[in-house]
């Protein structure tokens, strides 16, 4: 199957007979009408456009807040939605599908939903929209004032993506790689990456026919010290895959990592990566804005102290100024929250995105450095990536992954070699304790060991594996470096 | 002293695998002879794995909110599968949202749990119970 | 009187009769002897000593979280002050006297604590240690763990000085400047400096006995668009005048004004003008902290707000690696805190501190700028300053004020000529509007009409009050500039 | 239309300057004339200002926590010299901590003042309310 799968663009009216069968799926399949949908889309008031939304911010040099947010039942969603959208003053929405949704188990989710309705409380992480069908969604998307994005974490988003994008949502999270190699266990990367083909032919469909459906790669991938360099790849490769695909509007993501060094120059790295390697397909018709997600690991179960990194991450998001924010609550180590306290983690953020709007993180050396490592790394992953692809880099992904040259680390896939170790460094910022086969050189090397060689020093220990499981736990308990104590 | 069997793995559609790792880790460290299946565990594969491996305790993690409906008949598929005395253990994010941890823990004790732990155990927490339990 | 006062140390012996005097305006004056009051000292245990704490967090380079809080009645303020150590984790403790005490009107005080225990509710801003007396505060000091520090706004403070020292305390907040025109609408800064001579002085003695006490200059002035070289030329004359009197363990401070670079600069050139000015004096054995101020002004009245604001103090404290900063608290906007709001600010605070500890603010041209801004304005007030005093500090202090040389925007104190209007500039670094007398130069001055002609111009206003009352408004409303909607 | 002369001040020991600052200035926009006695005005300072411009208003500012204690007797003193029928406005944060603002207000309103106010109140909030109650 790796021999299958190309980068090249779906042939549109060959996609119909799968088209078809994906729709028969689940009965709500057949509420998807593509030409009305269309037509739906352009009566939508413009405002209500994601991508649209986020070219303007991005002008304006303003970063938007955007909450996760998902409940089984319909009217209990609209109800959080419209919540975290008048009283936490969200600028933009999500919509949180729920786990079962996500490994295409329709028939779970069936039961959660109604199981849900009757307990009165959500027994679903998520909205399961698929079993909600086009009819229910769209009263969703219309009773909202801002423009709202379908966020999951699903291998095979075709069904989804069909039934969303025909409700009149405008923008959809996912990637080939990004929803399976930390959302599965063993969806073969071959198959995802062509489901997801599929999903961007269709996004490139909307667009053919003056629809903009804004695109986002999953950035922070398994959320734990995942450096920059590796997520950076994967976003370039998706952001390729989907442009391939005809899709003209992708936000980038990164998960904050906590140095705000680090943090500033992955942000301003990953517009600059994505429009090399897009420039290097001939491709120059896709708009890049980027997205900055609040610390993904494991939080502080204090709320106070939640609020403190929460602010922390809106911060380097304004100071980086990425084009949006998601944003946790102090609710994110107890469990799903509320919606009180999620419009409270929107309005904290909003407050500092506010107070910082004019302020930009100081050019300097150190920043200029930590670009120049993040640059490097990854475009030597890139590179080995396409030459691994022969050119081709769907292929290459593939192959990659195989090989072992792109390495999630904590990823659950047996598609994923397991064998990079982060750490952080004495500043806090993460480097590979392992690098497994990521094609570093010499030079590359010989930096992360001495980095982590002066954190070591500082810490009397040699760096081992007890460093990355103190790192692990270390924003939990209120500090960034998991120093012994 | 002989070595104990431990099953482990994250139950149902769930992926975290971050808390797996270190479990299975920290389990090893402190002697144990662990089958780690990972995250998207079936109910299948824990009983599977428990009768091949003559287990003596299966440790259930569930971190995404699921558990309740993923752990449904899990015992009486242990005791239909002969093993219906073993020791079973849960934690992690049991339920949607935050509940009374009192009922939590009740309810999960009536699904068929030993023990039940709440988010952010940290492993020297339940290892000296699971090692009595164990009688080790 | 001005002609009378001089910067010269007060002689111990002479002081003895105005001492009796003043403890004899108060029946707790009597529990104080001064010899019993050093052996006490001598007798706690090291790690309660204020001022010893804040060396070896200089030395680490960590920031300490001290919140604010006092109550009227001695066991609820024993209790509070418990609570912040135990359940906010302060790493310094404080006790804020009530405003009576403040404006030495003991009977008043008196009244508001009895009434205070009478309905079980703290009719008092703060706890009145003059009419509690040192026994009982005493009691206060051995129950902690933590240093713990005197904090007022107390225009003639000689009879709280000697009792709060004699029982024990280790810090003590104020001085001659910054505890009378902020505090005060009446009192002769003659008078005020010499009765701040007096408290320094009894400092000084406790020195010479080998007794460390902290003294810290009140930073924050009147907490609204204070410019950093107004509060440091008050700290750096501060300094000297206590310096004069025999002081060596001095903490400066500075009001979080919230562009970052700005208070950065400040907080870093606080310690350079310190030390050229001591040194100037030739004065070589004295410590200088730093303690910076989450900001003063008018906040948020929602919580989730407040926690971004509280966090970005904490952050530019961090980074700007201020020995210690004051935290506020959720409730500051609804009236004085709960202990539970102030615990959740000092946890908010030293997530991002602990976070923060080993990163610090990037050297960069626009922050050296800003410190040349704030050493050249500084140095041309304070040079002027001791030029009115014909080479005396506290004649000076006098004259300067008396000629606008120094001026606190909104100072209620008739003895400040009130002619500054500061505004903040497009990046929200606050700036003057109006410069009345201070002695800038014509470079200086375009400086500051630059920086308000391009707000103007991206505010398509010309600068004018309304911008100072928009900026007023600005934190409470959710942002830091005060742009026209 | 005839001018209003408005008494201002923050009342005891109180210092906060600011916003007295701010109400000076928008009240004279709005068309008063504004007799502003700044910070630490006492009860003596209030009634005598008032009785000497003539007042038709009073507009006390507490801010610090003490304005409970500091406000009584206030109407009392001001029917003594002859003007207890003077409008009387309070605004500000008027007791110590946050306290149910339907009680703050009306143990206001028992020391005598016509209208109450919390923490928070622009000058466009109560103006408007102002000249109604002076017949503007
Ligand atoms: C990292 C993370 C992710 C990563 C996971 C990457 C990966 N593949 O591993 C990503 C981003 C992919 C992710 C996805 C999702 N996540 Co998630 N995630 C987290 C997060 C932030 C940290 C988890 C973690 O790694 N902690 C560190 C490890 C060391 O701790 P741990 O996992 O808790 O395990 C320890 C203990 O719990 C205990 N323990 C665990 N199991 C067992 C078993 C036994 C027997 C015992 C004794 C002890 C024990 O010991 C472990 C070691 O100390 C938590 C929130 C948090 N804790 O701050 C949310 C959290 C667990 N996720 C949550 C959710 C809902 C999701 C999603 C559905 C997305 C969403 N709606 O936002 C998806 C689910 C995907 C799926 N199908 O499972 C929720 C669960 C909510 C609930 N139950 O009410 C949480 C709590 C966040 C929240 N508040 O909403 N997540
Ligand atoms: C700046 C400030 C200071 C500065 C004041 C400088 C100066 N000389 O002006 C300094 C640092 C010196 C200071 C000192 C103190 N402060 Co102070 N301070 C503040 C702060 C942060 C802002 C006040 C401000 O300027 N706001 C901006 C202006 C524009 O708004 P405003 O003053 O509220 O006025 C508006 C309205 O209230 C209304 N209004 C006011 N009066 C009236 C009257 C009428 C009739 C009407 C209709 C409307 C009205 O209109 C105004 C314009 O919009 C507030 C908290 C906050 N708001 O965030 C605390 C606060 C007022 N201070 C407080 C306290 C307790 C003190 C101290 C005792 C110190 C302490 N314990 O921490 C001392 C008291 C000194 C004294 N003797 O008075 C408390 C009061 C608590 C309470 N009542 O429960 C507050 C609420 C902080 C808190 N949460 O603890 N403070």
């Amino acid at each position: 199957m790796a021999e299958q799968i190309t980068h090249d663009r779906l042939d549109w009216d060959e996609l119909q007979a799968e088209r078809t069968e994906v729709l028969a799926s689940w009965p709500t399949g057949r509420e998807v009408d593509l030409d009305e949908a269309v037509e739906y889309h352009r009566k939508m008031p413009l405002e209500l456009n994601f991508g649209k939304r986020l070219l303007q911010a991005k002008e304006e040099g303003h970063t938007l807040a955007q909450p996760r947010a998902g409940v089984a039942d319909l009217n209990s969603h609209r109800e959080l939605l419209l919540f975290l959208q008048n009283e936490g003053g969200a600028d933009l929405l999500p919509t949180t599908i729920d786990s079962y949704t996500r490994q295409n188990r329709y028939e779970e989710a069936e039961k959660g939903l109604a199981e849900s309705v009757r307990e009165g409380r959500s027994l679903l992480n998520g909205f399961p929209a698929v079993n909600h069908g086009v009819a229910n969604c769209r009263s969703l998307v219309e009773a909202l004032s801002v423009p709202v994005q379908v966020r999951h974490g699903t291998p095979d988003a075709r069904l989804l993506a069909e039934i969303t994008l025909a409700a009149g949502f405008t923008a959809y999270e996912g990637g080939g790689i990004s929803y399976n190699i930390p959302y599965a266990k063993r969806v073969p990367l071959e198959k995802s990456l062509r489901d997801w083909q599929y999903v961007d032919r269709l996004v490139g469909y909307y667009e053919e026919q003056g629809i903009t459906i804004n695109r986002e790669p999953f950035g922070p991938l398994t959320g734990t010290l995942v450096s920059p360099c590796i997520s950076h790849s994967v976003a370039v490769i998706e952001a390729v895959l989907a442009a391939k695909q005809g899709v003209k509007n992708i936000t980038l993501g990164y998960g904050q990592c906590g140095n705000i060094t680090q943090d500033v120059a992955a942000l301003q790295t990953l517009t600059i990566l994505a429009e090399e390697y897009l420039q290097a397909e001939n491709i120059d018709d896709v708009e890049i804005t980027t997205v900055f997600h609040q610390w993904m690991g494991g939080f502080p179960a204090d709320e106070a102290k939640a609020f403190g990194v929460i602010s922390l991450g809106g911060i380097t998001a304004a100071l980086g100024k990425a084009t949006k924010v998601i944003v946790k609550t102090t609710h994110e180590a107890l469990g799903i929250p509320t919606k009180e306290a999620n419009a409270q983690g929107i309005r904290a953020t909003k407050q500092v995105l506010n107070m910082l709007q004019d302020q930009v993180y100081p050019e300097n050396p150190n920043l200029a450095e930590e670009r120049e490592i993040i640059l490097q790394e990854t475009r030597l992953i890139l590179d080995r990536t396409l030459e691994l692809g022969e050119g081709d880099w769907a292929k290459g992904a593939v192959r990659a992954f195989a090989a072992g040259v792109i390495d999630i680390p904590f990823a659950p896939s047996s598609q994923n070699a397991g064998r990079t170790m982060p750490a952080r460094d004495n500043q806090g910022a993460v480097r590979f304790l392992s690098w497994g086969n990521l094609p570093f050189t010499k030079e590359i090397q010989d930096f992360h060991r001495a980095k982590l060689a002066e954190r070591g020093q500082a810490e009397k220990r040699s760096p081992n594996f007890q460093m990355v499981i103190d790192d692990i736990y270390a924003i939990g308990q209120g500090r960034l470096i998991g120093r012994p104590r | 002293m002989e070595t104990k069997t431990l099953v482990l793995g994250v139950i149902g559609s769930d992926v975290h695998a971050v808390g797996n790792k270190i479990l299975e880790i920290s389990l090893k460290e402190a002697g144990f002879n662990v089958v780690n299946l990972g995250v998207l565990v079936s109910q299948k594969e824990f009983v599977e794995a428990a009768v091949e491996t003559s287990a003596d305790a299966i440790m259930v993690s569930s971190l995404y909110g699921h558990g309740e409906i993923d752990v449904r008949g899990l015992r009486e598929a242990l005791i239909e599968a002969g093993i219906g005395d073993i020791l079973m253990y849960i934690g992690g994010y049991l339920v949607v949202g935050s509940q009374e941890w009192s009922e939590v823990e009740a309810k999960f004790r009536n699904l068929g749990f030993d023990r039940v732990y709440p988010p952010s155990t940290l492993p020297e927490d339940f290892i000296p119970t699971l090692k009595e339990d164990l009688g080790m």
